[in-house]
């Protein structure tokens, strides 16, 4: 399935809307860390991963996917959560760990979770792929529509729970598709140095499920990829992998200067925002006027958010010992 | 209709199980080697026949996989209960117990629930083995985010899993492999088989239960070790005519710290004996928490019979020497008494 | 590389041995836990999980091995024990966790040691991939000869471990092999019910190892494909899965029933011990004379080694208290 | 010549692992990101250069696998230091650590040696999460077959590495991330820097360092809460003329029961501090181990300063409520000390 003019433009205006994002957070997170820089420092502290060139991979396949679907993410969630449709300012406010954030302070960059969007995330290696399989495999015992998509990177694809859910994704012919962002980095370790195989969708044969593999960072591709996922896994044919060639812009989290990346590569780079707005002009779809309107939209919107969290209150420290459990009071 | 049934642990256990598979559609089983053959502790006998191969689910050798599928089952409403033989598999899915499973609920400030249960057979006393007697209750219990059930007998196993399935929190349900009262462990312990009713019912976590009271001294223990601290009071009375109270907490996570300081309060003198690893372990737990309370309650100084930070060895006299048996816990006493 | 004739008598004599091992032991586990079976009791305890059916595939392979080379093992050991040349009366009194045993008694049936075999096993499933893979990246690093081989059964290809040290032993081209012996069960699970695939083998293909399936439980068979893998490891050629078809005759372990086996499986299972011998004689490389010799010779060796574990002491008590740490004195 | 330098705890321990490895070409280091990245904490930075990519090794994100590999290689005679980078992953290779790793010796009965160093990064403090922020001692610490070393400083830092690579035990040598004083966690601990001197030193395992001596009250802490308690320290000299003794075990398995019974019985005070989860772990077992030896040598109750059994959260507000400060032990101290 190929998508619609609206479907591009929304598509374009999501991975605009996570990019400025990211750009906000960038800028906040360095300008109150100095002279001696402190990871625990600043409005926004701890480590920060950020989604830039990445986009595509969650603004071309959320698109399929409503709100009976449940999504994972992983330490890299910016994109993911921005295109499924999470708050703005919840999001922004929960990475300032302020009380008016989506988990009040309590998850942080790493732990966004929105119930209603059916989405969370985590920072181990992988660990978003089990509960995401789990709620394919509730709606399917359950007979109830929803399918369950899980995000992560194609270093991921060497954790052992990468090979025990997808085994068991194959088995119980699970409505699940795994989705990989090959950047080809894990950290600052290369895709060859750490993957014995090229493609990590061909693996897909030691499950006996469906691998794609797309090989450019462009919406158009990874939304038509995605469709035949999709298709699958709501007809009952089981589970996927599907993996998209991307770009890991701005190194492994900030602060990482990407000196192990070799220049060339670093020169080869495509700027996912800049080539999808060309390509949507030079074929029609939007004007230079729209596409203005779509950055300036999204950017208000997303200085309003910052400025939500700037605004919003810290939780009391005695809210550390809220919710810990849903029924046992210690 | 409530007849008079004594049932063992394992009994006990899956009538819960059973019970609450029959009334809530939400409740499945999953693990390896459910569905035909019915748990390797015979936890799920005879439940594939009864509820089929899609609520009582075989799986891989998979432990992260399929506990990271329950716990994504759990948050979308349904109450998975895993079934992980032994405990010593731990070691293989410790991300998807700890990390995962104990942690989404506070991450997400109470959004997201997992209504899980994991069931685990712990250890030794049969010569399996390093690897396949462990305890590792301390391992579980230390990470926050889940409920550490474990039941001595039978009326506490059922009351406990019909409260570990009906509860919205993550539930380690510990069964004590000699404790179950399986068939290929021999004749189960009498102490831990128990008159159970027919009907549901619940016991709250974190209320401990006086198995007998006394005076002289309190004993604390978990699971097997309740067993050997009621024989060693026997004999502790039948000979010497020393008066004991033991207290088992039923859940180590809550622990019931009030009760346990109470009794030593009123004796003045504390054994712990647990099964686990000695050091950074219950039985130092159980300790800390009377001493941070009152350190003056105690006329003596307390005493822990656990294993002495050993990996088991599988040779039968060995094995004894580092299990916390009535022997041991009746020597530690009467030194403790002065005897 | 087929085997000679010698090579095969003497394969014949491996299975046999490891065969007559294990009716020993079968009969004396059973004999002292009555009335009351309880797995605690009698001179040999706890689980035991015989090798019966699946001789071959130890047998087969040790061949190619050499004292350099370095095997690590399963919960299923026996049969690798033997046709790696342990010695029959230190591994009967260490199933009976007698002072003479190969670890004094500590280690017992799933945990047996000979250092000057290099050979080990775990109870863990699949835990022994990642020290064979580790020994064999040792011997490359040091330019040594020498190469590793772990064994475990087709159920352990879906542990995470499998897949993290496969990928491992392709990404560092490791003298390494992973033998699979695919009994059809894991415990009470089928592979069908287990596997998203039929062949672990192919599996390799994620890894950029090479994989090789034995479609029959065959001594010489295996040899030969066992030549090949090892060939591949000692050239540099890098690591290889060998899967073998093989049979579980006597259950997961002593005392089950294998109510779950289906009638006609049960039937159709080959025993190694027969066949070979029937094929050795007809085809001339075996007179049954020659035959029955082999199997009175080993009957009578193993008779020598299980009275020696019964003559043989129990370790003090306080032996467990011995070897916990190589330099620390808690 | 021994020139007088003071380095970072990170740069002391990197300088006995550059040293061994230059002198014994069995030490070998494996991990994520070590190579050309030096270590997610800078445990490995230079070493790449230095060794090349055969020796500082760069694995896939694999933990069961590396480990296991790292445990084959030591069985094979090597010397493997693995990188861990954070505890928290722990999780996904528990059983690597535990069950494999830590059991070989002692079941092969001494046949199979290990002499493998796992390098972990604790600690929190800077916001980075609930899966990134833990101490997770305990889970480690409660396991037998291994030594858990954990320097506060620099001088300790590098002879315990020596200690370490040289031990033909498994050690896991568990570095704080803050004590580290890696660049991007702000300026180094003071306390934690030392002078070290050129030369390569051991220091053995299970004798704990009297940070300073006192006669008032006993203050027990690991790796970062020793600093913590030298602030607090610090602060109850200054401003209540208050003299602590603090202990710093160096490293918790083995652990130096009879230094810190010693400093108690002769302050009658017993403060512990710890970041790891509270229950079930270092505290209680500090305590415990005091208390079953002589409880008498008590004045008044023990106090535990640690995380209160609470997953961590990531905003600072909360974070800092769940960490051991110095603030809190300051706090406890003076309600102990009836200030
Ligand atoms: C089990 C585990 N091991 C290691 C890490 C540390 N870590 C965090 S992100 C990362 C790299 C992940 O690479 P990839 O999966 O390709 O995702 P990317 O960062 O490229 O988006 C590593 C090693 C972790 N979080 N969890
Ligand atoms: C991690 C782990 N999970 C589960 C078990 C329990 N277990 C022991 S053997 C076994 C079945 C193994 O099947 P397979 O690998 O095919 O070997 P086989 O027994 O058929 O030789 C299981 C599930 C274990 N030992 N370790
Ligand atoms: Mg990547
Ligand atoms: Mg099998």
């Amino acid at each position: 399935m190929k998508p619609t003019a609206a479907q591009r433009k929304a598509m374009y205006s999501d991975i605009v809307r996570s990019r400025e994002f990211d750009d906000r957070v960038l800028e906040l997170y360095f300008a109150d860390k100095m002279p001696v820089f402190d990871l625990a420092k600043g409005v926004i502290p701890g480590e920060i991963h950020s989604s830039h060139g990445q986009e595509p991979c969650a603004a071309g396949t959320m698109p399929h996917l409503t709100l009976e679907d449940t999504i994972t993410s992983n330490h890299r969630p910016h994109h993911h959560a921005i295109c499924r449709g999470l708050d703005l300012n919840k999001l922004a406010a929960e990475l300032m760990g302020k009380k008016t954030g989506y988990c009040a302070g309590k998850g942080g960059h790493m732990h966004i979770y929105s119930v209603e969007h059916k989405f969370s995330c985590s920072g181990i290696i992988a660990e978003g792929m089990g509960p995401a399989a789990g709620v394919a495999l509730a709606n399917k015992m359950r007979e109830q529509d929803g399918i369950a998509v899980s995000y992560m990177g194609e270093a991921a694809a060497n954790q052992g729970a990468f090979h025990e859910v997808m085994n068991m994704a194959g088995v119980y012919t699970l409505p699940y598709i795994c989705i990989i962002e090959d950047n080809n980095w894990g950290v600052s370790v290369s895709k060859k140095a750490s993957t014995a195989i090229e493609r990590n969708s061909e693996r897909a044969a030691s499950y006996g499920v469906y691998g794609e593999y797309v090989e450019d960072n462009d919406c158009d591709l990874i939304f038509e990829a995605m469709s035949r996922c999709v298709d699958r896994a709501r007809s009952g044919q089981g589970a996927s992998i599907l993996e998209i060639q991307t770009y890991r812009l701005k190194g492994h989290m900030h602060g990482d200067q990407m000196a192990y990346v070799p220049e060339e590569e670093v020169a080869a780079m495509k700027d996912c925002v800049i080539e999808y707005r060309n390509k949507l002009i030079s074929e029609g779809v939007l004007t230079e006027k729209e596409a203005e309107e779509i950055v300036s939209q999204q950017k208000s919107e997303v200085d309003a958010a910052i400025q939500f969290g700037l605004d919003s209150p810290y939780p009391d420290p005695e809210d550390a010992f809220q919710n810990t459990y849903a029924g046992v009071s210690k | 209709m409530s007849s008079e049934r004594t049932l063992t642990v394992a009994r006990a256990g899956r009538e819960a199980v059973m019970w609450e598979m029959q009334n809530d559609p939400s409740v499945f089983m999953l693990g390896e080697d459910v569905f035909a053959f019915g748990g390797v502790f015979g936890t799920a006998d005879g439940l594939g026949e009864m509820f089929g191969p899609d609520r009582i689910l075989d799986t891989p050798i998979s432990e992260t996989g399929f506990i990271g599928l329950a716990t994504g089952a759990a948050m979308a409403g349904m109450r998975p209960i895993v079934e992980l033989a032994f405990v010593d598999f731990i070691g293989v899915c410790y991300n998807a117990i700890v990390n995962l499973a104990a942690k989404h609920y506070y991450l997400s400030n109470g959004q997201v629930k997992v209504p899980m249960v994991l069931m685990l057979g712990s250890g030794g006393g049969y010569n399996n083995g390093a690897q396949h007697s462990q305890s590792l209750l301390a391992s579980l219990a230390h990470m926050p985010g889940s409920v550490v059930v474990t039941p001595s007998n039978a009326y506490d196993a059922k009351g406990l899993m019909h409260s570990a399935i009906r509860s919205d929190d993550f539930v380690i349900y510990s069964g004590q492999k000699k404790v179950a009262g399986v068939g290929m462990l021999g004749t189960p312990i009498k102490t831990s088989m128990s008159v159970v009713p027919d009907e549901p019912y619940t016991i709250p976590f974190g209320v401990a239960n006086i198995v007998q009271e006394g005076t002289d001294l309190t004993m604390v223990g978990v699971s097997w070790t309740v067993h050997q601290c009621i024989e060693a009071a026997e004999r502790l009375q039948s000979e010497h005519n020393i008066s004991v109270e033991i207290i088992d907490p039923r859940t180590v996570v809550p622990l019931d710290r009030d009760a346990i300081f109470d009794s030593v309060k009123k004796t003045g003198k504390l054994l712990v004996a647990d099964e686990d690893y000695q050091s950074f372990g219950f039985t130092g737990e159980v300790i800390a928490s009377v001493v941070e309370r009152d350190p003056s309650v105690l006329s003596c100084a307390p005493v822990r019979v656990a294993n002495p930070d050993l990996n088991i060895p599988y040779s039968r006299p060995m094995e004894l020497r580092v299990l916390p048996t009535a022997d041991r816990i009746v020597e530690e006493s009467k030194k403790m008494l002065g005897l």
